[in-house]
């Protein structure tokens, strides 16, 4: 569905991404994971097309998208979670989940319903502004704005950060029930041991900006070799 | 009325050339002074004195490598806005005086030269003016200077004139009071606009009179002067107002109108902001009869609104192109014919064209372009056949006898010549008892030294 | 106020305030920070000790980069005070603040790309060199944060470590008492990260205290007597590194593990 | 004082600020582009008014037109000058690269092109109309209340300006684009990435900044005098309005349109046009050094107060 | 060797990086134009002279904007508030007194007037931390209030001694820029006044390189670079803005006493929108940054426009605007730096143009 071939971005001289090679098989939630600073989010931006490659092409569904905006790429069904409280402050619950609708031009029927079932919370603030809600509220938000146009592919960033532990678990929870039931293809960064072990299929793990290794399957199980990439 | 100026109009061809009798007015020769003479003398004494610190040489303005001007021509200095602000004022009087050019080169020039222009384009804006008076005199070495509209334009040149004694034509009809040896000022002053068209109004509609007036220099001195005309008819000004230029809602002048009610208003308003005033005044159902001496002649206004925005509106003016003589028709005519596009023929404009005619007569009586000699011509009081009529230079005053018409405005827009009369200018002459041939000045008097009335703002 | 600070770790504000403990260099109490509708700092106390080296941790969003502003000055307080050498500084303007001996490194280097090197570290200097030469005072903050050979570089043409190290060395031209670094090592590598930590250990040697937003823990541990962990927008936890590192609430919410 | 008097200059006033701020406070408040050429804008939409008026049209067509023919102009502006993209497109094929960097956030630099292009419009719809051009009447007549009359047409200004506040209200809270419009100035990179189309965004803001002007300018055209150099009698009081009303746009727009109107109507009565011209310019002045969020942020500051009790 | 050292001396105080111009051919250069400009008189007269001043003036006037824009990042329409009130204050002092002595101590009277004028607006605006674009237009609306407030002194109570403010109409006869005392007095006119003006306008370039290259020049730059940065160096970011918007004021004030004492004149336009629009062009154009791009586009800008208002087209005014328009959209740096950073590259890359016109 997704792949990346020798991905490198910089800021002015100092390159952020160097050389990242990864592939997102359809239906799969795959993690990518690594410390602050590790170039997580510069992928994630560079994925949406928020960030120029100095280097590298990225193929969507047997498209190459490599130069294309990234309000065209949201267009072909890609649905993008920023990290923290990225959401529209000023605008409303409902209005933030309206811009959502934007995303996978194929598909116009924007899907509130869903979203509200999944998180009835946002169906109760609707009308509230966004910027009044709590981190794991925003959070959620930036989630079902990006389900309401019914994306084929999610990319996610750091859902965990900043929320309550409570609130992440069923966030991972959520997303994989997404995934079961929508069969959307997931793609997320963490820094967070619990996330990582409870959503990934299959995970990269990220240093300063290299993609260093991969685990799949039962090396998933391995919490020492996880933690070994993370902060700890 | 109409018959008489309808007569006026068929003595033209006399009228041409009537210097000789007028030479018993010289007896008062001023002594000038040698130097005086030399307008450009000054200069080369500043570039003297400190060039030679450094070189020791250079006493001519020009310079070593600057040109010297061609004296086989007549040149006269033509600066009107064609752009900014003033465009639609400037522009006629622009064409009125190409178009008095043409014509006296198409007769051989003056004193058998060919008139030519200097025409730059100050674009209403005063620092230009400035640059390009200097220009004109100092450089193009003009023989005679024609320059601006507004009261604030003049006054912005008239320094550089004075100190190069350059002889200047001032066209706008404006708020009077300029004492000036090297400026003459053609327009008919307020007080012989206001002269004409207030006397008539208290006589037609009573004596309870509103003024509304520009909150700058002319609105100032012409609601001055409604002052001192009330004082003298015996009316009564009940309230007066005083709008920034600025300006553009009159609701609030409406309804003070309104609640003074009086018999007529005297409007004296200026610029493109107030022409707003006569729309809205109109949609506010406000029906007092206007006196006025600033719209119309100038900004023909009756033509560009759509009527009847400037019914009931009475001006006291020297000109306006509906004058019904044969002689204005004439000068119409030839007007439209090289400038088929044009507007209208404003006030200003009619101003230009007799002016340079009177310079052009001057010049052929004393035989030469000698600037000393040709104000001394002027000041000896000289007649001249203009579209208006035949007027003549009060000389010791450097102002216009004119023929001032009240005109009125009526629901069609259609313009009629309710009186006229001929009105000197009597404030320099009379009031302030100036004489530029006994001595030599360079001021502008204001009716408020003068006047009790005048100085009573209320 | 957060209940979950230890209360025997530090003295009441009150007792600071009156500059009774002469160890106490900054105190806050109970400071608030609110823009528009949301809550980001809830009522901290938070203090440092003369030349204490603190490290602040957190998830993103908890409120470390607003609190340094606080005490800055780059943003008004909306409740509360803020108390440095026993003295209420909360209304003070920035400048101010730093003339009382608080300096501060931004979290992205913000060196002045028009400026040279030199430049950048004359800024500071020309204000306390007010005679003698100003050039050789330069040169010898140049050579402190081993950026002679790079004096007439514009700084926007300085490595990223390198930037740091300027931004640094500026902030320590001012011969502060206090100095509040944010994210200092972000983006660099190993070898660089360790020529900071050499760097404010040293100087933290000479006297000047640190508070030091910082993510890589591995770098925390390293320089760090004392770590406080934000939360939300209040303090979470304080306390030695080592205890830090093993606390379960922590590693839940943000060094990750179950 | 006549308090009727009162009224009615306050809804002149207030009307008069309000038009003449909201195509500038939609530019400004939406795309951080200062057009100082919004006056001239006005003056187009003033122009296209009165020339197919006089060229015979129904005097409510004349207008749309008018507003047209200003959306039109201020797309190819946008499209030309304040984006480059037209300019770039063509330098792309031309040159091999761009040449023009988008005005957008730009403030400084967008204030001295679009002031360039206000002096351009102005000398150029005078070389091309003339000086002046027949005008039009104010339609609608007048009413008596008293002594006094009062035009209805300024009145249906006032209910206008009002009418405008509440459209454009609606529009940027209740459709679509006006929701994508205000995601795309509160984050750009965001918007983006949801798929909206931000280039888009960006025009249409700029299009309906310029349709205000120009509704302003068809409004007004016949009330007051359709010159070349009208432009600048709209353009103190839409700065003024703009920065005095603070960041909110629509909502700081009304504030300020009330208190500027309230005062200049107060001074006006009080002391004259003069004065109230001058009162209206120091609250200004006062409220930008007092409040530098202007209105809104006072607002939002006593909001926020209230939060913490 | 002795006098090149010399001469390499005593450019270094007015050198560094925060100017063009830091090489011996520059100064070369410099000294010949200026010299050329000296004998300009002697080679074309008086009246060109005159010409010439204004626009030597005007440069001066640019330089001021240059400055507080340029270097400190405030954008001020209001320039032209302080050069209209220094102008009318030195009127009044000449008028009333109208002896030699009071002339020639009116120069500095008026600019300490529009420098206290400076002081009381900056003073309101940066220590009511008013930021950015809210003093631009902050100094756009108090230019436009001095407008209106000025055109509407016509009336006969606006007369202060016995000089009448006179609205819009002005103030005339303003008399001749006076050094000296009663007979012995200097009345600068012509080539003497071009002379005058030529020679502030050098010392004020002058002393603006000191200045920006010096201490206070580095101060002003980090300001303009990022003020939150500046303040935590310890500096009161609103002293500083205030300093440079008084000097800005004090230089700005110097040329209104030239523009009034050149023309014998001065009336309310000096606040009206076109004239507080102009310096903000030429700067521009210019280059913000550089002192000699708002010296060298004033000069050339205010030359052209007047050769396009003598030809009396009315295309001059559009021509100005697309001219404007240009610099805008594809040398938003300005035309000085960009040339500069042209000269630079063919320096250093001689192979790839014909390379003649390197300087250094």
């Amino acid at each position: 569905m997704l792949t990346c071939e020798s991905l490198t971005v910089a800021y002015d001289t100092t390159p952020i991404l160097r050389n990242v090679d990864l592939t997102v098989e359809d239906g799969e939630i795959v993690g990518i994971m690594g410390k602050n600073g590790a170039g997580k989010t510069t992928l994630m931006k560079a994925l949406i097309g928020l960030l120029d490659l100095r280097e590298g092409t990225i193929t969507y569904e047997g498209t190459d998208v490599t130069g294309v905006a990234s309000n065209e790429r949201a267009r072909l069904g890609i649905g993008y979670i920023p990290q923290g409280r990225d959401v529209f402050p000023d605008l409303t619950v409902e209005q933030n989940l309206l811009i959502g609708e934007s995303i996978n031009a194929d598909d116009d029927d924007p899907s509130y319903d869903l979203v509200y079932e999944y998180f009835p919370i946002l169906k109760e603030r609707a009308s509230q502004t966004a910027g009044t809600l709590s981190g794991g509220q925003q959070q959620m938000l930036a989630i079902g704005r990006a389900l309401v146009g019914n994306p084929d592919l999610l990319l996610l960033d750091e859902p965990s950060e900043g929320i309550q532990p409570s609130i992440v678990d069923r966030i991972s929870e959520d997303m994989r029930t997404i995934n079961r039931e929508l069969g959307t293809t997931i793609l997320f960064v963490e820094q967070n041991l619990g996330v990582i072990r409870g959503m990934a299929n299959r995970c990269y793990a990220m240093k300063r900006g290299e993609i260093v290794d991969e685990l799949t399957g039962s090396m998933l199980d391995n919490e020492n070799q996880i933690a070994n990439y993370l902060a700890v | 009325m109409e018959e008489n100026a309808h007569s006026l109009g068929e003595v033209e061809k006399k009228t041409v050339n009537t210097v000789e009798t007028d030479q018993k007015s010289r007896n008062n020769v001023r002594q000038l002074d040698p130097s005086s003479r030399n307008r450009r003398e000054f200069l080369a004494a500043s570039a003297a004195a400190a060039g030679t610190v450094l070189a020791g040489c250079s006493g001519s303005t020009s310079g070593i490598l600057g040109g010297s001007s061609d004296d086989e021509a007549v040149t006269l200095g033509i600066l009107e806005d064609r752009s900014g602000n003033f465009a639609l004022n400037g522009t006629p009087k622009y064409n009125a005086s190409m178009l008095a050019v043409e014509e006296f080169n198409e007769e051989g020039g003056i004193l058998d030269k060919e008139i030519e222009t200097f025409t730059p384009d100050p674009q209403s804006d005063n620092s230009r003016y400035q640059e390009l008076t200097r220009q004109a005199i100092q450089r193009e070495n003009v023989d005679a200077l024609w320059a601006g509209y507004s009261s604030a334009t003049r006054e912005t040149i008239r320094p550089i004139v004075d100190r190069n004694e350059q002889l200047y034509f001032y066209t706008t009809q404006y708020e009077g009071g300029v004492c000036d040896q090297y400026t003459f000022c053609m327009g008919a002053t307020a007080r012989q606009q206001l002269g004409s068209v207030f006397p008539y109004m208290v006589e037609e509609f009573g004596s309870n009179v509103y003024t509304i007036a520009a909150d700058y220099n002319f609105g100032q001195l012409s609601a001055d002067w409604v002052r001192v005309l009330a004082d003298e008819t015996d009316a009564n000004i009940m309230d007066e107002e005083f709008i920034p230029l600025s300006v553009t809602d009159f609701g609030s002048t409406i309804n003070n109108i309104q609640e003074t009610d009086p018999d007529f208003v005297m409007a004296l308003l200026v610029g493109q902001n107030h022409t707003s005033f006569w729309n809205q005044r109109t949609s506010a159902g406000l029906d007092i009869p206007m006196g006025t001496s600033t719209v119309m002649a100038q900004g023909y206004q009756h033509q560009r609104l759509d009527p009847p925005a400037m019914a009931d509106v009475y001006g006291g003016f020297n000109y306006m192109q509906e004058i019904p003589t044969d002689r204005n028709q004439s000068f119409r005519e030839r007007y439209y014919e090289k400038f088929p596009d044009a507007d209208y023929i404003n006030e200003e404009a009619v101003n230009n064209y007799f002016s340079i005619k009177m310079y052009a007569e001057a010049a052929e009586a004393v035989g030469s372009t000698d600037q000393a000699d040709i104000i001394e011509e002027l000041e000896s009081g000289v007649n001249v056949s203009a579209p208006e009529g035949d007027i003549s230079l009060q000389g010791s005053i450097h102002h216009m006898t004119h023929n001032m018409r009240v005109f009125r405005c009526d629901e069609e827009h259609n313009i009629t010549v309710e009186a006229q009369e001929m009105i000197p200018e009597q404030f320099l002459s009379e009031t302030v008892g100036a004489d530029l041939t006994e001595k030599d000045e360079t001021t502008q008097y204001v009716p408020a030294n003068f006047y009790e009335e005048a100085n009573t703002t209320q | 106020m957060s209940g979950t600070r230890d209360p025997a770790v530090r003295q009441s504000p009150a007792v600071r305030a009156t500059g009774s403990d002469t160890d106490t260099l900054l105190q806050t109490d109970g400071v608030t920070k609110r823009f528009g509708g949301f809550t980001a700092i809830d009522g901290i106390d938070f203090g440092v000790n003369t030349a204490e080296l603190r490290c602040l941790i957190g998830p993103n969003g908890a409120g470390k980069s607003t609190l340094l502003k606080l005490i800055t000055g780059q943003h008004s307080v909306t409740d509360g005070e803020v108390y440095y050498r026993g003295e209420g500084i909360t209304d003070l303007l920035p400048h101010e603040r730093v003339d009382r001996g608080i300096g501060m490194k931004f979290q992205v280097p913000s060196v002045f790309d028009d400026l040279t090197a030199a430049g950048n570290l004359r800024l500071p200097l020309q204000r306390v060199v007010t005679n003698g030469d100003l050039a050789a005072r330069v040169q010898e903050a140049l050579d402190r944060v081993g950026l002679s050979d790079r004096a007439d570089t514009h700084a926007s043409e300085l490595s990223h470590g390198e930037q740091q190290h300027l931004e640094i060395g500026m902030a320590v031209a001012l011969d502060p008492d206090l100095l509040l670094l944010d994210e200092p090592v972000a983006g660099l590598s190993m070898e660089e990260r360790n020529d900071i930590a050499d760097l404010v250990t040293a100087l933290n040697g000479d006297g000047i205290a640190f508070v030091v937003i910082e993510h890589d823990i591995d770098f925390v541990a390293r320089i760090a007597d004392e770590v406080t962990v934000l939360h939300q927008g209040a303090v979470f936890r304080e306390g030695p590194i080592e205890q830090i590192r093993t606390d379960e609430k922590v590693r839940r919410i943000y060094l990750g593990g179950d | 004082m006549n308090p009727f008097n009162l009224f009615f200059q306050f809804a002149d006033s207030f009307a008069f600020i309000v038009l003449s701020a909201v195509g500038l406070a939609v530019i400004f408040g939406m795309m951080g582009v200062i057009n100082l050429g919004h006056g001239e804008f006005i003056m187009i939409g003033a122009y296209g008014t009165t020339l197919v008026a006089n060229a015979g049209a129904p005097l409510v067509a004349a207008m749309i037109v008018g507003v047209i023919v200003t959306a039109v102009f201020g797309f190819l502006v946008e499209r030309t000058i304040v984006s480059g993209a037209a300019i770039n497109w063509v330098a792309e094929r031309t040159l091999g690269r761009s040449v023009i960097e988008p005005l957008y956030d730009r403030l400084l630099d967008s204030m001295v092109a679009t002031w360039a292009i206000g002096l351009i419009l102005t000398q150029g719809v005078r070389i091309v109309f003339g000086n002046s051009i027949p005008q039009l009447n104010t339609p609608l007549g007048s009413i008596q209340y008293g002594g006094f009359s009062y035009s209805v047409y300024r009145l249906v200004l006032s209910l206008v300006a009002v009418c405008v506040l509440v459209g454009l209200y609606a529009v940027f809270t209740h459709t679509k684009f006006g929701v994508r419009a205000r995601a795309t100035i509160q984050d750009p990179e965001t918007a983006r990435s949801l798929g909206v189309n931000t280039d888009e965004m960006y025009t249409t803001t700029f299009v309906i900044g310029s349709a205000l002007a120009g509704l302003t300018g068809a409004l007004y055209a016949p009330s007051l005098t359709v010159v070349p150099s009208m432009g600048t009698s709209f353009l103190v009081e839409a700065f003024v309005a703009v920065v005095v009303g603070g960041p909110s746009v629509l909502f700081g727009t009304t504030l300020s349109g009330g208190l500027l109107g309230a005062i200049n109507a107060l001074f006006t009565n009080l002391y004259g046009t003069f004065f109230g011209q001058i009162a209206m310019l120091l609250t200004a002045i006062l409220v930008i050094r007092l409040l530098s969020n202007g209105l809104t942020g006072l607002v939002e500051t006593v909001r926020d107060r209230k939060v913490g009790e | 060797m002795g006098p090149a050292s010399a001469f390499d001396r005593a450019r270094a105080p007015f050198e560094g990086p925060n100017t063009a111009g830091n090489t011996r051919g520059f100064w070369i250069g410099f000294l010949a134009v200026f010299a050329v400009l000296l004998i300009y008189p002697l080679l074309f007269g008086a009246y060109a002279a005159s010409n010439a001043a204004q626009f030597l003036f005007s440069a001066i006037l640019g330089l001021s904007l240059c400055f507080v824009w340029g270097y400190a990042g405030i954008l001020s329409f209001g320039q032209v508030v302080f050069y209209g009130i220094a102008g009318y204050t030195f009127g009044l002092l000449s008028l009333n007194f109208g002896s030699a002595l009071v002339t020639t101590l009116a120069l500095p009277a008026a600019v300490a007037i529009a420098t206290l004028g400076a002081f009381v607006l900056g003073y309101f605006m940066f220590y009511g931390e008013v930021r950015d674009v809210y003093v631009t237009i902050l100094t756009l609306v108090v230019t436009l209030v001095l407008y209106t407030f000025m055109g509407q002194t016509a009336g006969s109570e606006w007369t202060i001694g016995s000089v009448a403010l006179g609205g819009f109409n002005g103030m005339p006869a303003i008399p001749n820029l006076t050094l000296g005392v009663d007979e012995s007095a200097l009345r600068l006119s012509g080539a003497t006044f071009y002379w005058f003006t030529l020679l502030s306008l050098a010392v004020i370039y002058l002393g603006l390189r000191a200045l920006v290259n010096g201490r206070f020049g580095y101060t002003m730059v980090a300001v303009r670079e990022d003020e939150d940065r500046t303040q935590m160096l310890g500096y009161d970011v609103r002293r500083v803005k205030l300093l440079v918007f008084v000097i800005g004021g004090a230089l700005a004030g110097f040329a209104g006493v030239l523009y009034a004492t050149w023309g014998n004149y001065i009336n309310p336009d000096v606040f009206g929108i076109t004239f507080a629009s102009i310096p903000v062009v030429w700067v521009t154009v210019g280059g913000r940054r550089s002192l000699l791009g708002a010296i060298v586009a004033t000069v050339a800008i205010e030359w052209f426009r007047q050769q396009l208002a003598v030809t009396g087209s009315q295309y001059a005014i559009v021509v100005v605007g697309a001219l404007l328009l240009a610099v805008v959209l594809v040398l938003p740096e300005g035309v000085v730096p960009w040339m500069r950073a042209r000269l630079r590259n063919r320096s250093e890359h001689p192979q790839s143009t014909d390379s003649t016109g390197v300087v250094e």
